[in-house]
């Protein structure tokens, strides 16, 4: 067994066994389990950057085994430039995520870790797959172990949310399904990406086939119009399931642009870039200005997801290398900003039980050393230099200016939208003097929650300060991606 | 007037259409539903002996031995349902038979 | 097959419903015929009849009904056989063994399920 | 003089048979009020059927037996192999259930007649001529009747086998009427004749065409396939829930054997006609099936337009089968509707085990309700009953997941516009169908358990050991399908190239 | 002679093109009055002889009044219930009530058309005949029922369902009997039956007796005679109209013609069931020793039809009569069985080496 297939099924497993103690008098034991097997998950995927050779744009770690050969389909995993990072931010947040739920899960603790570990192996599996099959089967099921986390630990509208999630996702998917079964026939039977990306197919058909992926990968994105759901997901959702949802499973989407959309069907991509890009731009600066006028956090927060997305995408469908890797690298930096930025809400949540703006106000009379993170977060998450949200930030922007002057303004007034809902934010829940009894009483943070906030502080610092590793893996590999997009496929 | 084949296939056209009407418009009675039943088993058998018939095949025959056979096995378990439900709600009206809807 | 055979038995069964008839009615012809109530109501040990007749009887007579009909076929299903056992091989014999084995393994649990008790 | 070949051909139903009728005297003499020598008696007979078909299956052979009517081939030994796997999985859910019910105390019939319904399965998979299939179709309904009326003082249950008797009888009837119409069109009962005649042309079209339409009515009515769909949510909801899995679970891959037999292996000359009336037949179940389910408040009856829904993708399998003359996707075809029902049944028989396993003595698990905040009595079996209902909604890596992939596929591959139009539809109703699994799934994770039930559920070792297997395999299937997936594709291969 | 009357009538009617449709028709009806007027004078005096004899061995007299000892008492009886009110019931469900007797007393008459009465000498020498037998006799309990349910009273609802029930039981046990003799004779017609008795070891020693199959079949032959007993109705298994219990079962309600025709009924089924057993094991019309056969066929026919009802009243002189779960039991529990039994060891026998039938 490879290591890939290791970071894959390791947590999987540990998240099984976690799922066999029935009950919670073991929830200690537990807890401990899962911390362990998070950590060793994420251990194991140390060795996947340490030994990913630079410069090349090839697969590397590929195991490629028979697994249902009747329909050609291979147990075929791999990782590129594109997909280590999301490997290792996977692994990472989850380690986060299964300490952050540390104290505040008291009820069926067991499912709880071993949901999230599941999840977490079937997310790496998305990441590393090569076989569209293989890819598909990890891609939906994650929706699983999410549905049933947001509707058994999530919030008092649980249920409307765990099914709007559900169905989104799921109506995507599906119409997903018949494209690759289409293109499966149309290969002749393969369901290999890298037949694919070989595969001539006329304009119509990569039309039609573009918006199946569209249906897929848009609603997971989530794009606008389709990103209803986020907000009343995040909002239900407990903290970590925010975390990793807002971290990890919105960028299946834009990651799937990546793998399928683009270098399978170029010249669809091509056609349809300025549908994408009024897209992008809409979700930056439309959902930008709805973000400010939230009262509630995590529906602000989402709502700062959705744009941020939206600059992914937006970099995407420039067709730029500084564009594609920007996206990139912002996808990235939004993994590690958003969970800090949710974890952040669930340590005031866990306190107050309130997420209303309304209701906080000097916080940082009460909790200092928690304002400072936080702040840390809320200019990363508005794009300040220095910090992990610049950096993508900047690169896609540049992009856009280059393609286009219009597109490029439109961008950069984004970035202003989100300075200004980050920090009035910021200003009211944090700055000022204490408002009410419940802020009075709060304790700062203990020494559990200083610790995932030390490493995601450290994490977004370097990545602003130091982004030369991430962007040194992904160069090779979004160069060909770029050379895939440029050559047409029609017959 | 000599009979055809065609004649025989009417007859049991009729037959079974006569059935299958008495099994959808007859709301009074299940023992007429029953009833209605084995006149389509009987439908089929008229068939059967006069394809037999035509083609000279013996099959189609022996065919209808076992269709009887079975009707009477068929009518066997329907009568011995009809005397549970009489037992159990006192009726044999079809139109009662609606405790189970949704 | 000649059909012109079974002319008498079709004449003989219309003769019988004849004659039945035809008596019928020659009693009713010659018979007088003064009814009253107490003459053409049902009949009862003394006292008036009270609710219908038809009323719900025991289950019993419906299970011999229904072994009737099963017992009734098995012998109509050896009929055949049982013309053609002389042409007949060991093939016939087996065959209709097996297929009174299964019937006789039917009425040993009809038996001992007392199916068949009156008591 | 019947040879040698004939027996070897029905050996096992020999076996099912004579067991049966050992049974059957074995069962008078039983007092314990579970019918313990009956029931270990009937699960070791099921055993070791399946394991014989299990032998004949892998070992390959096509065997005609009594001149021709019967055949043993490896598509049908398969399937008679699962029916006798899943009756056994039935008789071990349906044991306790049953004997709370009073079903057992009077006598074995429960498993005696569980075991002529299977012998009933078997002859209608081996049949290779009209009256071959219709008898064991017959065996089998009539001994499904007399379940369903089991416990004979339950009004529900009595009402439920009388509709399930008229509109069995009539759906017999229909198959019947349409059995003597191709038997006038061709001359011969036997399908592979049939198959001759009509591939020769000399038969008259119109007659074949009457035939094709009333067999494949009467093909529907068995299958529950809207409209002929009327008697399966009575029979589920009103039979006792031991009787509804029998109903619902293995006769369904008899079914199946009978389309085969009948469709593909007699009248693949006439696809055009039927798969025309296929189309229409899966269309409806799918809208009627998934549209209904949704309002259902009656976990069984839900169950029960779920199972239409679920045919209409059997159907469509059969749709896109023999396209435009061309064989190309027959294999792919066919056995994606083999392994569809195979898993559909899989998965049903973990459902209602689970239902089973809930309905105490007094207490039906009948309402959706019922289940709620199953996750906190017992993990196993709402983490068995969710992997289930995943998989019946087709979510990945459940077993179903695979079936409705095989079924789209070949849908796609058969290269018709229309044919991709049908599954962009039949993947926006499972869409549908997804909800209301879901909401079962919500039920029992989301919603706080009903105070008055217990809080443990007790089980004894053979249907906790059973139900977590059962349910195990429809997730193992799921990440490994492929040894599944060839299976059907060999036995429909053979099958067909015979 | 008979041959030359129906060419003559042939010749009648010739000329017209109905001749070949109605010709046969009259012949055919000429042939069944033949047979059926002395059936019916022996189904009368068949009450007499029965009356006669259970006072002979009561030791008291019978009827002896009207005309010389008494033999136009039946005459005189038929007189009387033809000029007695036929009542019929409010509540009775008119075509029902008087279609019940009819049903009964037709098939009574109606199975005699392939009853031999020698070589090839029936009214109809029909390949079925068995069947037609057994087929024809079961309606018998149409009547019954019909008779019982028209009513409308309890009486005759209760007599019916028990007597259909008896009726019923029997017929199966009876059908066995049918079946074993069907499979030692390989024919269904009822003249190859007769001719098949014919054959054997001591046939051909002039024993033509001990060939008859009630010699091999005894135990079927002792069945069939006393299903045939309890398919009558008649005494001992006469519950159905046991006067103590239920008055007279389900011809209760019935007066005058319309009991008569039931009455008619039950003697008309007494000499066919005997008939049968005639025919189906004691050799029909043949002589029982090879040195009588100068006596002509029917009058053997006769003499054996003859001992076997006077058996009939034998039987009902001598027994009490059974309690119904008796009845039941003796018809299901003992006669099903051995007749099955019987058939098998038939069954077996004519595998063997020793088969006499061949």
């Amino acid at each position: 067994m490879g290591l890939l297939s290791l970071a894959i099924w390791l947590p999987i497993v540990i998240g099984a066994v976690l799922l066999a103690f029935g009950e919670d008098r073991h929830a200690r034991m537990v807890r401990w389990l899962a911390l362990l097997g998070s950590l060793a998950s994420f251990l194991v995927t140390i060795p996947l950057y340490t030994g990913f050779k630079l410069q090349t744009a090839a697969l590397q770690f590929v195991e490629k085994n028979e697994w249902i050969p009747r329909f050609n389909i291979n147990y075929h995993v791999g990782v590129d430039g594109i997909s280590l990072w999301f490997v290792l931010l996977t692994a990472f947040i989850t380690v986060i995520v299964v300490i952050a739920g540390w104290e505040v899960i008291t009820k069926r603790v067991n499912q709880y870790m071993g949901a999230f570990l599941i999840l977490s192996g079937l997310m790496i599996g998305v990441f590393s797959a090569q076989d569209a099959m293989l890819f598909y089967v990890f891609f939906e099921a994650t929706l699983i172990p999410m549905y049933l986390i947001i509707g058994i630990w999530g919030g008092p509208r649980k249920i409307y949310a765990a099914f709007k999630f559900f169905l989104y996702t799921l109506l995507g998917s599906l119409l997903m399904l018949i494209a690759l079964v289409y293109l499966f026939n149309t290969s002749g039977g393969s369901f290999d990406l890298q037949t694919w990306y070989k595969l001539p197919l006329d304009i119509d058909a990569q039309s039609l086939l573009f918006f199946a992926f569209f249906a897929a990968f848009a609603v997971k994105v989530p794009m606008w119009p389709v990103h209803t759901w986020l907000p009343d997901v995040h909002v239900e959702a407990p903290t970590g399931g925010s975390a990793v949802l807002a971290a990890i499973m919105l960028k299946l989407g834009a990651y799937g642009f990546l793998r399928f959309s683009l270098p399978i069907l170029p010249d669809a991509s091509q056609k349809w870039a300025w549908l994408m890009i009024a897209l992008s731009l809409i979700a930056v600066i439309y959902v930008g200005l709805v973000a400010i006028v939230q009262k509630d956090m995590k529906k602000l927060v989402a709502y700062s997801s959705v744009a941020h997305m939206g600059f992914v995408t937006l970099g995407f469908f420039i067709f730029s290398d500084i564009g594609v890797a920007g996206g990139i690298v912002q996808m990235i930096a939004h993994g590690f900003v958003s969970a800090a930025m949710f974890l952040c809400i669930g340590v005031l949540y866990d306190r107050v039980h309130s997420r209303e703006i309304a209701d906080y106000g000097g916080v940082i009379n009460t909790m200092p050393k928690f304002a400072a993170f936080a702040l840390l977060f809320t200019m990363a998450n508005c794009g300040l230099p220095a910090t992990a949200g610049f950096v993508g930030e900047w690169m896609v922007i540049i992009a856009a200016v280059k393609a286009n002057f219009w597109i490029g303004l439109g961008a950069a007034v984004a970035l202003i939208l989100g300075a200004a809902y980050s920090l009035w934010m910021y200003k009211r829940v944090y700055l000022g003097p204490v408002t009410n009894d419940n802020v009075r009483a709060l304790n700062d943070i203990n020494s559990r929650e200083f610790l995932i906030m030390a490493v995601l502080a450290i994490a977004v610092i370097w990545m602003g300060v130091y982004p030369k590793p991430m962007t040194d893996v992904m160069d090779a590999s979004v160069v060909q991606l770029l050379q895939h997009v440029a050559t047409s496929k029609l017959h | 007037m000599t009979l055809t084949i065609g004649h025989y296939l009417t007859l049991g056209g009729i037959l079974f259409a006569l059935s299958v009407i008495g099994i959808f418009l007859n709301r009074k009675n299940l023992i007429v539903l029953l009833m209605a039943v084995e006149l389509m088993l009987l439908a089929v058998n008229m068939n059967f002996v006069a394809f037999s018939h035509f083609w000279g095949d013996l099959s189609g025959q022996i065919f209808v031995f076992f269709i009887l056979t079975v009707a009477a096995a068929e009518s066997a378990i329907g009568l011995a349902i009809l005397v549970l439900l009489f037992r159990t709600r006192d009726s044999l009206d079809v139109e009662e038979l609606n405790t189970l809807k949704g | 097959m000649d059909l012109a055979l079974y002319l008498p038995v079709l004449l003989f069964i219309l003769v019988g419903l004849v004659a039945g008839a035809v008596t019928l009615g020659l009693g009713s012809a010659l018979g007088p015929n003064r009814p009253y109530p107490a003459k053409n109501s049902p009949y009862e040990c003394g006292f008036e009849a009270f609710e219908d007749a038809r009323m719900k009887f025991d289950v019993r007579y419906y299970l011999v009904a229904i072994l009737f009909i099963l017992f009734d076929l098995e012998v109509a299903f050896l009929f055949p056989w049982a013309a053609a056992y002389k042409q007949l091989g060991p093939v016939a014999f087996w065959s209709v063994m097996i297929f009174l084995g299964i019937l006789v393994v039917g009425f040993i649990y009809e038996w001992k399920k007392g199916a068949l008790d009156w008591e | 003089m019947i040879d040698k070949l004939s027996w070897i051909a029905v050996y096992p139903e020999i076996v099912l048979l004579v067991m049966t009728c050992v049974i059957i005297l074995a069962d008078i003499s039983v007092k314990s009020a579970g019918r313990t020598l009956t029931y270990y008696l009937t699960l070791a007979t099921l055993a070791g059927v399946a394991g014989m078909q299990a032998m004949y299956a892998m070992n390959g052979y096509t065997m005609y037996g009594f001149s021709n009517l019967l055949v043993s081939d490896s598509m049908g030994n398969w399937l008679k192999c699962f029916a006798a796997m899943a009756m056994f999985v039935t008789m071990v859910y349906a044991r306790p259930y049953s004997q709370d019910r009073d079903m057992l105390r009077r006598g074995g019939e429960l498993f005696i007649l569980s075991l002529l319904s299977l012998l009933g399965i078997f002859v209608m998979i081996s049949g290779n001529n009209f009256l071959i299939i219709y008898l064991g179709l017959e065996l089998l309904t009539l001994s499904s009747y007399a379940l369903v009326a089991l416990r004979r003082d339950n009004a529900n249950a009595v009402e439920a086998a009388m509709k399930y008797f008229i509109l069995g009888a009539m759906a017999s009837g229909f198959l019947l009427y349409g059995m003597s119409m191709l038997y006038g069109a061709t001359g011969t009962l036997m399908i592979n004749e049939v198959q001759q005649v009509v591939a020769s042309g000399v038969a008259k079209q119109q007659i074949l065409v009457l035939g094709v339409v009333f067999v494949v009515a009467g093909l529907a009515f068995k299958l529950g396939a809207v409209p002929f769909h009327m008697w399966m949510p009575d029979v589920y909801e009103g039979a006792p829930t031991s009787v509804a899995l029998i109903v619902a679970g293995a006769p369904k891959l008899a079914a199946f054997a009978i389309m085969i037999r009948l469709l593909v292996e007699g009248l693949l000359p006439m696809a055009f006609h039927w798969q025309q009336m296929l189309v229409v037949l899966a269309i409806a179940s799918l809208l009627v099936g998934n549209l209904a389910a949704i309002m259902q408040k009656n976990l069984k009856r839900m169950l029960a337009f779920s199972t239409i829904a679920q045919v209409g993708f059997v159907l469509l399998a059969f749709v896109a089968g023999y396209v435009n003359n061309s064989f190309n996707t027959v294999v792919d075809a066919y056995s994606a509707a083999m392994f569809y029902i195979v898993t559909y049944v899989l998965t049903t028989l973990v459902n209602f085990g689970v239902i089973m396993l809930l309905a105490r003595e007094g207490f039906e698990c009948d309402n959706i309700s019922d289940l709620a905040g199953l996750n906190q009595r017992s993990p196993l079996y709402a983490g068995v009953m969710a992997i289930s209902l995943l998989s019946l909604a087709g979510i990945p890596p459940m077993v179903g997941f695979y079936a409705k992939l095989t079924v789209l596929q070949v849908l796609v591959a058969s290269g018709q516009a229309f044919h991709i139009g049908l599954a962009v539809f039949a993947v926006i109703m499972s869409l549908i169908g997804a909800f209301y699994y879901l909401r079962v799934i919500k039920v029992m994770y989301f919603d706080a358990p009903n105070p008055q039930l217990p809080t443990k559920i007790q089980a004894n070792f053979e249907v906790r050991s059973v139900l977590s297997v059962n349910g195990a395999l429809v997730l193992v299937l799921g990440l490994l399908p492929a040894g599944l997936m060839n299976l059907c594709a060999h036995a429909i291969y053979r099958m067909l190239s015979a | 002679m008979i041959e030359a009357l129906n060419a003559a009538g042939q010749g009648l009617f010739q000329a017209a093109w109905w001749g070949n449709i109605v010709w046969p028709v009259i012949w055919a009806l000429l042939k069944i009055v033949v047979l059926v007027l002395p059936l019916l004078i022996a189904v009368a005096y068949l009450t007499y002889w029965e009356r006669r004899l259970l006072g002979f061995m009561q030791v008291r007299h019978g009827p002896n009044r009207v005309g010389p000892l008494g033999l136009l008492q039946p005459m005189a009886d038929g007189l009387k219930l033809l000029t007695k009110e036929v009542i019929r019931p409010d509540r009775a469900n008119p075509a029902v009530y008087y279609l019940g007797p009819i049903m009964a007393f037709m098939p009574a008459l109606a199975a005699w058309v392939v009853i031999p009465f020698g070589p090839e000498v029936a009214l109809a020498n029909i390949n079925a005949g068995l069947l037609l037998v057994m087929t024809i006799t079961s309606v018998e309990v149409y009547g019954v029922i019909m008779a019982g349910w028209a009513s409308n009273s309890k009486y005759p609802f209760l007599g019916a369902l028990r007597a259909s029930a008896q009726m019923v039981s029997y017929e199966i046990a009876m059908g066995f009997c049918l079946v074993v003799v069907l499979m030692i004779t390989g024919s269904m017609n009822m003249s190859d039956i007769v001719t098949e008795q014919a054959k054997g070891m001591f046939a051909d020693k002039g024993m033509n007796l001990l060939s008859w199959n009630w010699l091999p079949l005894l135990p079927i032959f002792m069945v069939y005679l006393i299903s045939g007993v309890a398919e009558t109705n008649r005494h001992p298994f006469d519950v159905v109209e046991g006067e103590a219990e239920i008055v007279a079962g389900h011809m209760v309600e019935y007066s005058g013609m319309g009991f008569a025709i039931f009455f008619l009924a039950e003697y008309a089924n007494m000499i066919l069931f005997s008939v049968l057993a005639v025919v189906m094991f004691l050799g029909g019309w043949l002589p029982p020793f090879e040195f009588l056969s100068f006596i002509p066929g029917w009058i053997w026919l006769g003499l054996k039809t003859f001992v076997v009802v006077s058996m009939f009243i034998w039987i009902r002189a001598t027994f009490p009569r059974y309690r119904y779960d008796q009845i039941m039991r003796l018809g299901w529990k003992i006669f099903i069985p051995v007749t099955l039994i019987w058939l098998i060891v038939i069954a077996v026998w004519m595998q063997t080496s020793w088969n006499i039938w061949k």
